[in-house]
């Protein structure tokens, strides 16, 4: 039981890592190495919302996702888009997007370090016990699963009910038959590419409240939210909660029944295993 | 003609995909020498058909026979090398390359393995025979749609296949391209190729084919010659619908 | 060999011996930029025999690299030094046959990000290795300075120059050009495809091992995170894009360069370096859409246009 | 009261600054400094590295220079990112010795990293006295590159000094015999962790939870969670400062009940009291200052009004303590010859912030603080290898 919940809260965690990216590279089709760095601007948001003010982050993720739909939606349209139009095929825009968002984070890098400095941003936030089964767990690691649970749900309902959900989804499917239907596909890629980077920087601000940062560590994050994406199947926002949770629950329990060393070793090792048997992710389609 | 070697058999070849069955149990021989027509209505499976000779696609069930030596389930590599060669139905040349490359590709990598000058004078043999050997140093986004075909053509010959499948090859092409391209397909015939042809050009059919095998959803209604199958009753149902039968 | 083949033969045995010159008349600074820019040269080039015609990007570099460095760190106590060079490349070589037979099915994005996991797989098991055995930070303290080092990458460049010369005169390298246009047709023309990709991802595999294992005298220090870090991946990536992958002397003009770049970056924004970086970076890809080499062909055939 | 002292102060520091920046460009010593301020140790090079390099820089400029054989020359900081990556390092540090030709050179930050510079500071003849390397093989690297110093004790020291603490509350009957042991999996943990076991169990100590978990691990709490299982007298970790304070922060949540807690790097750190305030009391880590001295806290106060930031309690001191030892071995040798310079420091003991640093026959600083514990607000030393000003170590009371 104990590994199970320990398990699914980091398994949240992870959630709230991966599922940007995911909306950002199965819609708008840009694999963003910049992930990690947006993340990190939400974690400081809510650092620096907290020393100053003594902001709650569970207030600051209101002010962090707006800003940070439209700073993403601004990159998408000014600096990504005339990418997106030039490539002349798939392979082109992958190749372009990849070296673009490696630039991006660098000047994310860059832009952190010259307004805060290289220090970690660290504070403590909720890290009181709260009781589960007869075991304590920290209450800011409970909340931010809590809000991933709600950010992931509306999500799956918004893309599932909606009018807009089903557009989005038209396009990870099949983005020249969505054109084909009638579907502003330019339009509806940046906006998915801007709440992609909402949701993103919403994460960076709830798992600061537990996780130490500093400006420069957000490729660690970038690495992992690829690696989740990619194991869940590209653009389909189960495959990342399932991957997640996964992820989350199997670490836990190699930390707790074998042994703590090997926790990454084995969830590398899960999405090597998961690649080879299912070449196109978990609940991914296969590409022709 | 049906008293030469059998070169390629099939035996109850099956593919499935998921609940449809596209190819059912189908059962026909291809004679040294003969040119056989593959036809019927879209969707009857004559492509996937072709794709499991070429083995684009593994049978479900069933075998596949080339002289002797069972092929079905084999790499598209493997089979390619044992002398099975075939076009697509939407052409596929090699964009990075020249037409003479395009061809020499299937001279190196082909049935008969050459390479060198040895490889090059055969492709350009090749594109002379299929009327193409003034373009050998283009580039092939420059060519027109019917010498894309003669090029693809080209370079299925070059690797000397024993069995030459062609999936639509005279699709798409306008009447005075269509006379020429049957031409060509008749130099083949007469130079004593084994050929599987997949057509909907009925003209073509009825000039070039020996034999002909109709299909119509996955399965084998009708073989013959030519005019005995296209006036068989079971075959025009198949084409035209109950009600025009 | 054509007239044409002779001419480049020649001038890149003159460039060899000009760039093995250069620590004889270069300062120790040149030195040390030579050093970065060869063994970018090395990892650069020997990614695009794979990559440049595959389209593979492949993320698995600094797994390689650090495979090699651990080669040195552990063996240079028990064995001669350059005998842990050709194991370096045998283990990169075997690793990367490994890896490529496990992944013929991934195809775009799922490869690259595969080979960046198992770059971290790789790493995390050596960590774990290390922890268990209770080994002590390693140390590789040799006499083999700046100029050595240099020597060794530049011999590992020009076998890589070599090679790639080769196999793209071979069978094998015409295999690969019908792959990377066309996987479906190089299959019906009787190319096993498989069998291709696996033998050519051994050559940067090994490479990359090599070079780690040249590279560790260099770092006397070795441990996880630094001989593993995933930066020196996409580093490369960058460098060989930036060049060109269509050629083989593409990542070259791609490498030398960049070098400059970071150096003067570096020299210049000491505080800004990774916000000018990045700026610079955003530049390059906005106006060298094809890389360095597609800015040289556009050039030529201008010229010749102009000529013409 | 003291806080307008300390807006005196900066405001001086500035002024004098400001008026010796004329003199800089003729006669300034330029000395180079390389360290991360990007990659995974800029976090740790913000705290206690740069820092320190813009104090000392202000400071010795306040002065109005170092006294090179009679002439008062400012400093000038040369100043290189290294990304926390060795190959830029190496770059660095040949850019300073033949592009800007540097006099000096601040040794960098971390033990890979000097360790990848030590050849070239050795080539150029530039004295290394590092700051943030720890490492067991001094006597092999001081014969290899015979200018480099060492200052921050290796990890047989660091090991001792934590079980010579555990034997300490042990043999007072504060805390029982038993330990829960855990490590990063890095060079460091790794080292420290081997070299601590077997002093351990020397000591009598029993080791009832042990376990290494990876650098980045996101959740440490399987781990918290085994510790506690494993009812321990006393928790060790040797971790770096994320997972310093995540485990820290899993203790509170988990309630471990121990008499002894101690974390490795970043407990230290100023940041480790502001998050968890009372939280801290009685918590030990690695380092130490003598906090109480007098020295110390004048170089406190300064670094604060200076940088804004207060210095960590243990490299920090032992940073800025690096550059006065290169200061003052340039104004005891009388000349920039690095030979010179170098041999002084072998033949003098200097006078730092931390005390007095002597280096030994294998340039090693044989006394340097251990363990140190948060006691009322302040990280103070209660363990050294023979360093002056340790507390007695206090038990660990309750977590609140």
């Amino acid at each position: 039981m104990d590994i199970v919940i320990t398990g699914l809260v980091l398994g949240g965690t992870y959630a709230l890592i991966a599922m940007g990216l995911n909306l950002q590279y199965g819609v708008a089709r840009i694999m963003n190495l910049a992930n990690g760095e947006i993340l990190v601007a939400g974690a400081f948001a809510a650092f620096w919302f907290w020393t100053a003010a003594q902001l709650s982050p569970l207030l600051t993720i209101f002010l962090v996702a707006p800003v940070a739909y439209v700073v993403n939606w601004l990159i998408y349209v000014i600096i990504l888009r005339p990418l997106v139009r030039r490539a002349k095929s798939r392979g082109q825009l992958e190749v372009d997007a990849i070296l673009t968002t490696f630039g991006l984070g660098f000047v994310a890098v860059g832009l952190m370090l010259a307004v805060m400095g290289g220090d970690y941003f660290s504070y403590s936030y909720l890290s009181v016990p709260v009781m589960l089964f007869g075991e304590p767990y920290g209450l800011n690691r409970i909340v931010a699963f809590l809000a991933a649970v709600v950010i992931c749900g509306a999500l799956y309902l918004w893309l599932n009910r909606s009018r807009a959900g089903l557009a989005i989804r038209a396009i990870a499917t099949a983005p020249a038959s969505a054109r084909l239907v009638g579907i502003d596909v330019p339009r509806l890629s940046a906006r998915a590419f801007a709440l992609g980077g909402a949701v993103t920087a919403v994460g960076g601000a709830l798992i600061s409240t537990f996780l130490t940062l500093d400006a420069s560590t957000g490729v660690i994050f970038t690495l992992k939210a690829l690696v989740i994406v990619i194991m869940g199947g590209v653009g389909d926002v189960r495959g990342t909660i399932v991957a997640a949770l996964l992820l989350g629950l199997l670490e836990t329990f190699v930390a707790v029944l074998i042994d703590p060393g090997l926790t990454l070793a084995a969830a590398y090792l899960l999405f090597v295993l998961i690649l080879l048997f299912r070449p196109q992710g978990l609940f991914g389609r296969r590409t022709t | 003609m049906t008293t030469a070697a059998t070169v390629l058999s099939l035996r109850g070849a099956t593919r499935r995909f998921g609940g449809l069955t596209a190819v059912d149990e189908i059962d026909f021989d291809v004679a040294e020498h003969e040119v056989m027509g593959l036809i019927g209505p879209n969707g009857s499976g004559k492509s996937t058909t072709l794709n499991l000779i070429s083995g684009a696609l593994a049978p479900s069930g069933g075998d596949i026979v080339l002289r002797g030596q069972s092929i079905g389930g084999l790499p598209a590599q493997a089979i390619a090398r044992l002398g099975v060669a075939r076009t697509f139905q939407l052409v596929r040349l090699l964009p990075s390359m020249t037409v003479l490359e395009n061809v020499k590709a299937g001279a190196v990598f082909g049935h008969r393995r050459r390479w060198g000058w040895d490889a090059d004078a055969h492709a350009m043999r090749m594109l002379e025979r299929v009327g193409m050997a003034r373009a050998a140093r283009s580039r092939v986004g420059q060519l027109t749609y019917i010498d894309t075909k003669r090029v693809e053509l080209a370079r299925v010959l070059a690797s000397d296949p024993r069995v030459l499948l062609l999936d639509e090859w005279l699709a798409g092409l306008n009447p005075t391209e269509l006379q020429e391209g049957i031409a060509l397909i008749r130099s083949l015939r007469d130079e004593g190729r084994t050929i599987i042809l997949v057509e909907h050009v009925m003209d073509a059919i009825r000039s070039l084919c020996d034999r002909c095998v109709v299909m119509a959803s996955g399965r084998k209604i009708a073989e013959g010659t030519p005019d005995a199958v296209l006036s068989d009753r079971e075959v025009i149902r198949a084409y035209l619908g109950d009600d025009d039968a | 060999m054509t007239a044409t083949e002779w001419r480049d033969l020649g001038l890149a045995l003159v460039v060899l011996v000009v760039a093995a010159g250069l620590p004889f008349f270069g300062t120790p600074y040149y030195l040390t930029l030579g050093v970065t820019i060869a063994m970018y040269a090395v990892l650069a080039t020997s990614w695009a025999l794979f990559s440049g015609p595959t389209h593979y990007i492949s993320l698995a570099t600094a797994a390689f690299f650090g495979l090699g460095t651990y080669v040195t760190a552990v063996g240079i106590d028990h064995l001669p030094y350059w005998l842990l060079l050709p194991i370096a490349g045998v283990i990169g070589a075997v690793v990367a046959g490994l890896v490529g037979l496990a992944t013929l099915r991934l195809s775009g994005v799922y490869f690259v990000i595969f080979t960046l996991g198992l770059a971290e797989f790789i790493r995390q098991v050596i960590t774990w290795a290390q922890n268990l055995m209770g080994t002590r930070g390693l140390y590789v303290l040799t006499d083999l300075g700046e100029r050595e080092i240099y020597w060794q990458l530049l011999g590992l460049a020009a076998l890589v120059f070599l090679g790639g010369w080769l196999i793209g005169r071979s069978r094998l390298g015409f295999a690969l050009r019908i792959i990377g246009d066309d996987e479906e047709v190089a299959r019906h023309s009787g190319i096993d495809t498989a069998r291709a990709k696996v033998m050519l991802f051994m050559v940067p595999g090994a490479v990359a091992s090599i070079t780690g294992a040249i590279i560790a005298p260099r770092y006397v220090y070795i441990e996880p995170a630094l001989a593993f870090a995933p930066i020196l991946s996409f580093t490369v990536v960058i460098m060989a894009l930036l060049g060109g992958t269509g050629r083989l002397w593409g990542p070259l003009v791609g490498v030398i360069p960049f070098t400059f770049l970071t150096e003067w970056v570096a020299r210049w924004f000491p505080n800004q370096s990774t916000l000018v970086m990045g700026l610079a970076f955003l530049v390059i890809v906005f106006l060298l859409p094809k890389g360095f080499v597609g800015l040289i062909d556009g050039a030529r055939a201008r010229a010749r246009g102009a000529f013409a | 009261m003291k806080r307008r002292t300390l807006m005196h102060l900066a405001a001086a520091a500035v002024a004098i600054a400001a008026a010796a920046a004329p003199a800089l460009a003729q006669d300034a010593l330029r000395i180079g400094a390389v360290g991360p301020k990007t990659g995974p140790l800029a976090g740790g090079g913000a705290v206690t590295f740069w820092p320190n390099v813009q104090l000392w820089a202000a400071d010795v400029n306040a002065r109005g220079g170092i006294n090179v054989g009679g002439t008062m020359r400012p400093v000038e900081i040369v100043e290189y990112d290294d990304q926390t990556n060795p190959g830029e390092t190496i770059k660095a540090v040949q850019r300073l010795a033949t592009e800007d030709q540097v006099d000096f050179i601040l040794a960098p930050y971390s033990t890979g990293l000097n360790l990848a510079a030590a050849p070239i500071f050795d080539r150029f003849g530039y004295p290394m006295v590092t700051h943030t390397a720890t490492t067991d093989k001094v006597a092999e690297l001081s014969a290899q590159f015979p200018n480099m110093f060492f200052s921050l004790g290796g990890a047989q020291g660091i090991a001792t000094g934590v079980v010579e603490v555990l034997t300490g509350l042990r043999d007072r009957g504060d805390i029982g015999n038993r330990v829960a042991m855990v490590n990063v999996a890095d060079a460091f943990g790794i080292e420290l962790a081997g070299a601590a076991r077997p002093q351990l169990e020397a000591a009598g100590f029993e080791i009832v939870y042990e376990t290494s978990y990876p650098l980045g691990t996101q959740d440490l709490s399987p781990i918290m969670k085994g510790a506690v299982a494993a009812t321990p007298d006393a928790f060790v970790a040797w971790s770096y400062p994320p997972d310093t304070f995540a485990l820290t922060e899993q203790a509170v949540i988990e309630n471990l009940a121990v008499g002894a807690f101690f974390t490795a790097v970043g407990t230290s750190f100023p940041g480790y009291a502001g998050r968890f305030a009372a939280q801290a009391e009685g918590v030990l880590g690695v380092g130490g200052v003598h906090a109480d001295g007098a020295a110390f806290q004048e170089y406190a106060a300064r670094h604060e009004a200076v940088t804004g930031a207060k210095p960590d309690f243990w490299a920090s001191a032992m940073t800025y303590s690096t550059f006065q030892v290169l200061e003052q071995a340039i104004e005891g040798a009388g000349t920039t010859d690095r030979a010179a310079v170098a041999q002084y420091i072998k033949d003098n003991a200097f006078e730092t912030v931390i005390g007095t640093l002597d280096y030994d026959e294998n340039n090693n600083n044989p006394a340097f603080w251990t363990v140190g514990q948060w006691q009322g607000g302040v990280f103070k030393g209660v363990a050294s290898t023979g360093r002056e000003g340790a507390v007695d170590v206090v038990v660990k009371p309750a977590w609140q």
